[in-house]
């Protein structure tokens, strides 16, 4: 039995193939469908970006046949239940935020960069970029906590007229939570220098530092900027750090020792669970997020052109 | 006719050398700012919590009351919303990458889809939020249910996944796409039982990390309607839910006192299985990282 | 079957046998499916109490609780996306109207009392008391007094925060109708205004010059780190402060008011919805004292019992 | 094979290439580094057109269709009848097994008997069997490279090819794996006509009946082995293999 | 300099180097590659030292002072007056004119006359100022790769150093580029004492005045140029240099 089997094969395995390619119909059906069925995978995700536009615009149009466009745009007094839609009553938390967390993530994020990428052995390396990246992947809801139950009250002891709400407070740890971005980001850019641009300098007499801050900075700026612009787009679309420790008041102002409302704090607070379909105020919702939507976009795109178009060529 | 004065040089050089230790010096605290940062919210989360994690409060629902408040219904909440996130959003980043890497050729469509989920992973998590409840709770009238927040999170997670999973499949070396194809395999079998098994690790150290990201996303599923107390477990993907960040949020948002520890208890819930799906990623990717 | 029987046992005898008839009710079949109740936080820590219990007897029936304000809570029943919805006050001509259009009958039931708290930082020794004119002068919008010492002169010459419930709030609405007579509320920088009232309680706990308002619940649970204020009701009145007993027997004006829930009357046909509906209102007292509310008299509980029997589709 | 020319993009990698190749005969083709060898040994199982800008002019008749006729001949019936073994050794990252069967299971070969029997024959016929019969289930990268290399002959086996092409085959391999792949091209072609590319004129002349010459893409000489070796009749050729450039 | 050692790691690249190197000469250092060359030149302005396994022993004196002494003597210090230029040309991504003052910047020069007047000599004495000095402010990455190099060493000069070292400065040029820097490096020691390494003997023999000849990490050989081309003292040089080897 098994020698007749093996004959068979012996004799076979081309013939077995020859025969089997005669009905191999089916697999050439195959093989055009696929490419098909995997194209229309990747057209979903140009499909969600089309939801996210179409959901966006769609209610903030019918948010605007109720309140006028320009007095939203140009508005500085932000209350809803009053029939106040001046969105620069957010925007102006927003960018508070912004301006504290990127005062917070810039600095320390390209020192760590600095230092990782220049200064420190691969001893220290190894250790401290997966330290950093443990930084980047704690949810944003135990960082506003921690931000409400120990950096607010550590903060109230230095200015105590600091309210138990405050910007300055939420914009440090949303900073902090941007740090290993710019920081990774940064290295790449900072790596991507030659070595050899380093020795040149080096070579020079110059220091580390000198050799740093004149050449090697320099010459990664645009990948650093466009770290930057990445770290901005963060923090304008952070919600949960925001909701918890900045507070609920939406106002035209830039001191950060006061509680203020962001933009995305203020999706939360009016969608959180009672968001029924209908009022002004479900629709402004929309309208906000649109607005938040532009403006984290803008700013991956500028990421985006800064490092492309000046992609750095060695 | 010596423009470069050696007095002045000496003089400057202690100086600049002095300056470039200080440099050091400070480069390295700025480093260890973040670490620090990283202490003290571990530190005050474990000494705040730990007292409270016990089994009760393993297996039990939350409650009006600290003492008998527990994390079940959110980490079973999040487990369901992770059955549906990781099969929609793996198959769709996983076609999409092989699409564009192996099928896809260098075309203005192409570009635009590149372009299209560069942007994507930019998008705030909480527009996504709109999006599911929009499109998923009140367009396709699913509800509040385990199955609207999922997607939210799937399509919340798909650029990531995308991005890692181009980036596997991209390492596979051309040499033994030739060798199947020298073999007589069409494109798609090579494809099939070359590329996609070799691309696994990579694509799955990317899932999982990318998973993880979803697990603590609190902001979208506020949106489309998480529930802060609920006392049974989903049975199905059309039940309502609760998650572990929703569930740490809501406490949170208690007035006593001691729901900040309960609070604390599940944020170490929640960070210690965000621990082991990376260490899972970590030891994927050094186990299969010598491979070609 | 009760389970926690130190508070509720005694005073409420022909309740428990309610219960006992309705559970029997119950229990004889297994009952699945959902309950949806959300709306006022104030109503919140009773409802999670109830709610917890009722997943002791049925642990198949599948209850949500969700604190998003009471006006947030008629948003969804007058649509009809829940069941029960809790609110810490009456339901407004509008709410009925959407409800009316939506083919929606929403019925009051009262579970509890609750006495609205004034409360202030407790390092403010200054003040102790607030007659109802100098709260509205403090919550006007157009009092133009935003400090302390523009209520009273010998007050500290330091900006008035306030800290309150968000507009989607029944205590702000109560608020504004027996204190404000309506009137709008500031609501400038000084003012924090959000639906979760631990955010109210977090503020005036650190913030020294701060004032606010909530249900009893949450003063009680805070005791140490706020201080209640007296109120006084007229010039001549006596200042009196929130207690089980100020406001039981009424003293308490004209902050005391009752907690409901509003219960959709087609969602009676399912069931489970009627089943904890009764199941509530048995142990509404009892969830009442174990969250330091006040409890109707039990025959109000039993009238509604009754009633919300009858509306029930006879099965 | 008539007129064959081959572009990359805009340059011209193969010019007016005419031979004929002999079945059960190992045909050797040398020549410079850059002289197209690669290139025209990969166009006889179009491999080359991997690279997108590739274009191809001229005919390649493989008993009697043209290979470039996509509709009468379909490159993957092609590469099942032309095998190819790669400079370096490219198992796939899994078991030995699987490995081998790769090929027969593509083209629809599921019964485990055949299979077991092919592996059997495959890795007999790469003279491997002895080495890894007790090891089938490991994986393929945990081989030396010359052993790999020879798991790569037996897989091109498994699908029993009429022709294998060989693009240096031992240069990234130790000489004990060289010899040992030698040998093998000696005992299969016995059964299979064999082209292989190499840069080592020696191999050339130890393993092969016919030897190729090629230089900056053209064809320069093509005979017998022993005779091109001898008595070459192209001045370039002599050159070439007296190691005068190169 | 006396006993210098060297070890990458665990193996050790420099073995027992002693000589003496004259002021305002230019000693060429010859060898086959891998010998040593890169690093015993990158010693002498201690670049060695960014390779973190790098460890030395041994004294390397210049003007009467140990270079590897770091409390008496900053490696910063020693690098200003021992400059050097790459293989590769590597000027900064800025203008022509700041990779010039970026030297004498970072020394604390800062009047813009003086900046302006160290740019102009500079270049002249790179032989590069009539080229450029219509376009000094443009990129100089925009320059040809002979001009570039030639800015590196007008970027060396302008911090006015007393040696200056050279590792294969002309391997990555073009012939004329080539015979401008080798040229230059003729005038150059006029003022500067001049270390080069090369590949090129005839550059060797054409521009230096002595020679030495690295073998394995030893040094086998040291004497005037003539001497050591025409009658090589140690076989080992002979092989070398008649191209017996490497
Ligand atoms: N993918 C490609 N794109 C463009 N040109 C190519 C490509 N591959 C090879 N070439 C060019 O085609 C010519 C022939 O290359 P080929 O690889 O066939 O040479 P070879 O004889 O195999 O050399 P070697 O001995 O180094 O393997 C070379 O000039 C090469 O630069
Ligand atoms: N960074 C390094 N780490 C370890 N070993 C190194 C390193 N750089 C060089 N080596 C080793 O030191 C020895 C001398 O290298 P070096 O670069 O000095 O040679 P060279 O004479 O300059 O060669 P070439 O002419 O190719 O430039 C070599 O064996 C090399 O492998
Ligand atoms: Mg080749
Ligand atoms: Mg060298
Ligand atoms: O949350 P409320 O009880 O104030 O509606």
């Amino acid at each position: 039995m098994s020698s007749t089997s093996k004959q068979m094969n012996e004799k076979s395995v081309g013939a077995i193939i020859e025969e089997n390619r005669k009905n191999r119909g089916s697999l050439m059906f195959i093989e055009k469908l696929v490419p098909k069925l995997l194209l229309l995978a990747s057209i979903i995700s140009v499909l969600v970006t089309v939801g996210i536009l179409y959901t966006l615009l769609s209610e903030a149009f019918t948010f605007f046949d109720q309140v006028n466009f320009f007095s939203f745009i140009s508005g500085t007094y932000w209350n809803p239940w009053q029939g106040e839609f001046g969105i620069m009553g957010l925007v102006s938390g927003t960018l508070l935020i912004t301006v504290i967390a990127m005062l917070v993530a810039i600095p320390i994020g390209v020192a760590s960069a600095v230092f990782l990428s220049e200064y420190a052995s691969d001893k220290w390396r190894r250790i401290l970029k997966p330290l950093l990246e443990v930084l980047a992947g704690v949810p944003t809801v135990v960082y506003g906590f921690f931000a409400l139950t120990f950096v607010t009250p550590v903060l109230q002891s230095i200015i105590p007229r600091l309210s138990f709400f405050n910007a300055l407070s939420a914009g440090i740890v949303v900073g902090i939570m941007i740090v290993p971005m710019i920081a990774s980001l940064t290295e790449d850019a900072m790596s991507a220098v030659p070595n050899t641009m380093r020795q040149g300098a080096m070579a020079l007499g110059a220091t580390r530092l000198e050799t740093t801050f004149k050449v090697v900075l320099p010459a990664s700026l645009s990948g650093i900027v466009a770290s930057f612009a990445l770290g901005i787009s963060r923090a304008i679309g952070e919600t949960m750090i925001v909701a918890i420790a900045a507070g609920a008041t939406p106002k035209f102002t830039m001191d950060p020792t006061q509680s203020i409302q962001t933009m995305t704090g203020y999706i939360v607070q009016v969608a959180k669970g009672d968001a029924g379909f209908g009022s002004t105020i479900y629709y402004s919702i929309y309208a906000v997020g649109a607005t938040l939507f532009v403006f984290t976009l803008v700013m991956n795109l500028i990421a985006q052109y800064i490092s492309r178009r000046y992609r750095e060529e060695y | 006719m010596n423009y470069v004065d050696e007095q002045t040089v000496k003089t400057n050089m202690g100086k600049r050398i002095v300056k470039n230790k200080i440099g050091r010096w400070v480069f390295f605290f700025a480093t260890l700012i973040g670490l620090i940062f990283l202490g003290a919210l571990g530190y005050r989360i474990l000494t705040q919590g730990i007292g409270g994690l016990d089994w009760q409060f393993l297996s039990g629902f939350t409650s009006a009351s600290p003492e008998r408040a527990g994390i079940k219904a959110g980490v079973i909440g999040s487990l369901w919303l992770m059955a549906v996130t990781a099969p929609v959003t793996i198959i769709l980043g996983v076609c999409t990458a092989i699409y564009l890497e192996e099928y896809a050729r260098q075309n203005k469509l192409t570009r635009f889809i590149q372009l299209n989920i560069q942007n994507l992973a930019g998008v705030p998590s909480i527009v996504f939020g709109l999006l599911g409840l929009t499109i998923f709770v009140y367009v396709f009238n699913i509800g509040e249910v385990v199955l609207a927040g999922g997607l939210s999170l799937a399509l919340l997670v798909l650029p990531v996944i995308t991005v890692s999973a181009q980036e596997a499949v991209r390492s596979v070396p051309q040499d033994v796409r030739q060798a199947s194809y020298a073999l007589g395999a069409t494109k798609w079998q090579t494809v099939r039982r070359v590329v996609l098994p070799a691309a696994i690790p990579g694509i799955l150290t990317g899932s999982i990390l990318a998973l993880s990201r979803a697990i603590g996303e609190t902001a979208p599923l506020l949106i489309v309607g998480a529930s802060t107390a609920i006392f049974t477990l989903p049975g199905n993907i059309m039940d309502p839910y609760t998650a572990m960040p929703i569930q740490i949020f809501s406490w949170t948002q208690q007035p006593q006192q001691a729901f900040q520890e309960v609070a604390s208890a599940g944020i170490i819930v929640l960070l210690a299985i965000l621990l082991v799906m990376n260490s899972i990623a970590v030891v994927i990717r050094n186990k299969f990282s010598k491979r070609f | 079957a009760c389970g926690s029987s130190e508070g509720g046992d005694s005073e409420s005898d022909s309740s428990s046998e309610g219960e006992n008839t309705s559970s029997e009710e119950g229990s004889s079949e297994e009952l699945s499916g959902t309950v949806q109740v959300a709306g006022s936080s104030t109503v919140y820590p009773m409802a999670v109490y109830i709610a917890e219990q009722y997943q002791k007897e049925q642990p198949e029936v599948n209850v949500t609780v969700d604190s998003i304000g009471s006006g947030g809570g008629f948003k969804k029943s007058t649509k009809g996306e829940i069941d029960l919805s809790n609110a810490s006050r009456e339901i407004k001509e509008e709410e009925k109207k959407i409800a009316e259009e939506n083919g929606i009958n929403l019925h009051p039931l009262e579970l509890a009392y609750d006495g609205l708290t004034v409360a202030v930082n407790p390092n403010a020794d200054f003040i102790d008391k607030l007659t109802v004119s100098q709260l509205k002068e403090i919550f006007l919008a157009d009092s133009g007094k935003t400090k302390w010492s523009d209520i009273n002169s010998e007050w500290p010459d330091e900006e008035i925060k306030i800290y309150a419930p968000g507009h989607d709030s029944g205590t702000f609405d109560y608020f504004n109708e027996a204190i404000l007579e309506e009137n709008s509320m500031r609501e400038d920088s000084g003012v924090t205004l959000s639906e979760d009232d631990n955010t109210l309680v977090q503020g005036i706990k650190n913030d020294e010059y701060s004032i606010g308002f909530f249900g009893y619940a949450y003063y009680a649970e805070n005791k140490d780190s706020l201080k209640a204020l007296g109120i006084q009701d007229g010039e001549d009145a006596e200042a009196v402060k929130p207690s089980p007993e100020t406001i039981q027997d009424g003293s308490y004006t004209p902050l005391s008011r009752p907690l409901y829930t509003y219960i959709v009357e087609s969602a009676l046909e399912k069931p489970q919805v009627l089943d904890y509906t009764l199941y509530t209102l048995n142990n509404a007292g009892e969830a009442a004292q174990e969250v330091s509310y006040v409890a109707l008299p039990d025959e109000k509980y039993q009238e509604q019992i009754d009633k919300v029997k009858e509306m029930a589709p006879s099965e | 094979m008539k007129n064959l020319n081959l572009w990359y993009g805009e340059s011209q990698a193969l010019y007016d290439i005419n031979m004929d190749i002999g079945e059960k005969e190992v045909t050797a083709i040398i020549g410079p580094s850059g002289c197209g060898k690669s290139t025209f040994i990969k166009t006889l199982n179009r491999m080359v057109e991997m690279v997108p800008v590739v274009r191809t002019s001229g005919e390649i008749d493989y008993r009697g269709k043209n290979i470039f006729d996509d509709k009468n001949y379909p490159v993957e019936d092609l590469r099942t009848k032309v095998g190819m073994v790669f400079q370096n050794p490219n198992p796939f990252p899994k078991s030995i097994y699987e490995n081998i069967v790769y090929g027969p299971r593509i083209h629809g070969i599921k019964d485990k008997k055949t299979l077991d029997a092919i592996v059997e024959k495959s890795l007999k016929g790469a003279a491997l069997w002895d080495e890894v019969k007790d090891r089938l289930h490991e994986n393929a990268f945990g081989l030396s490279g010359g052993q790999q290399q020879r798991v790569c002959i037996a897989r091109c086996l498994a699908i029993e090819p009429d022709v294998i092409l060989m693009d240096e085959p031992t240069s990234a391999l130790d000489p004990i794996s060289t010899a040992k792949v030698e040998e093998l091209v000696q005992e299969l072609k016995e059964n299979y006509s064999i082209i292989i590319v190499t840069h080592n004129m020696q191999q050339a002349a130890r393993i092969s009946d016919n030897t190729a010459f090629f230089l900056n893409g053209e064809l320069v000489e093509f005979a017998n082995t022993n005779t091109l070796f001898s008595t070459p009749s192209d001045k370039r050729t002599e050159d070439y293999i007296t190691g005068r450039f190169g």
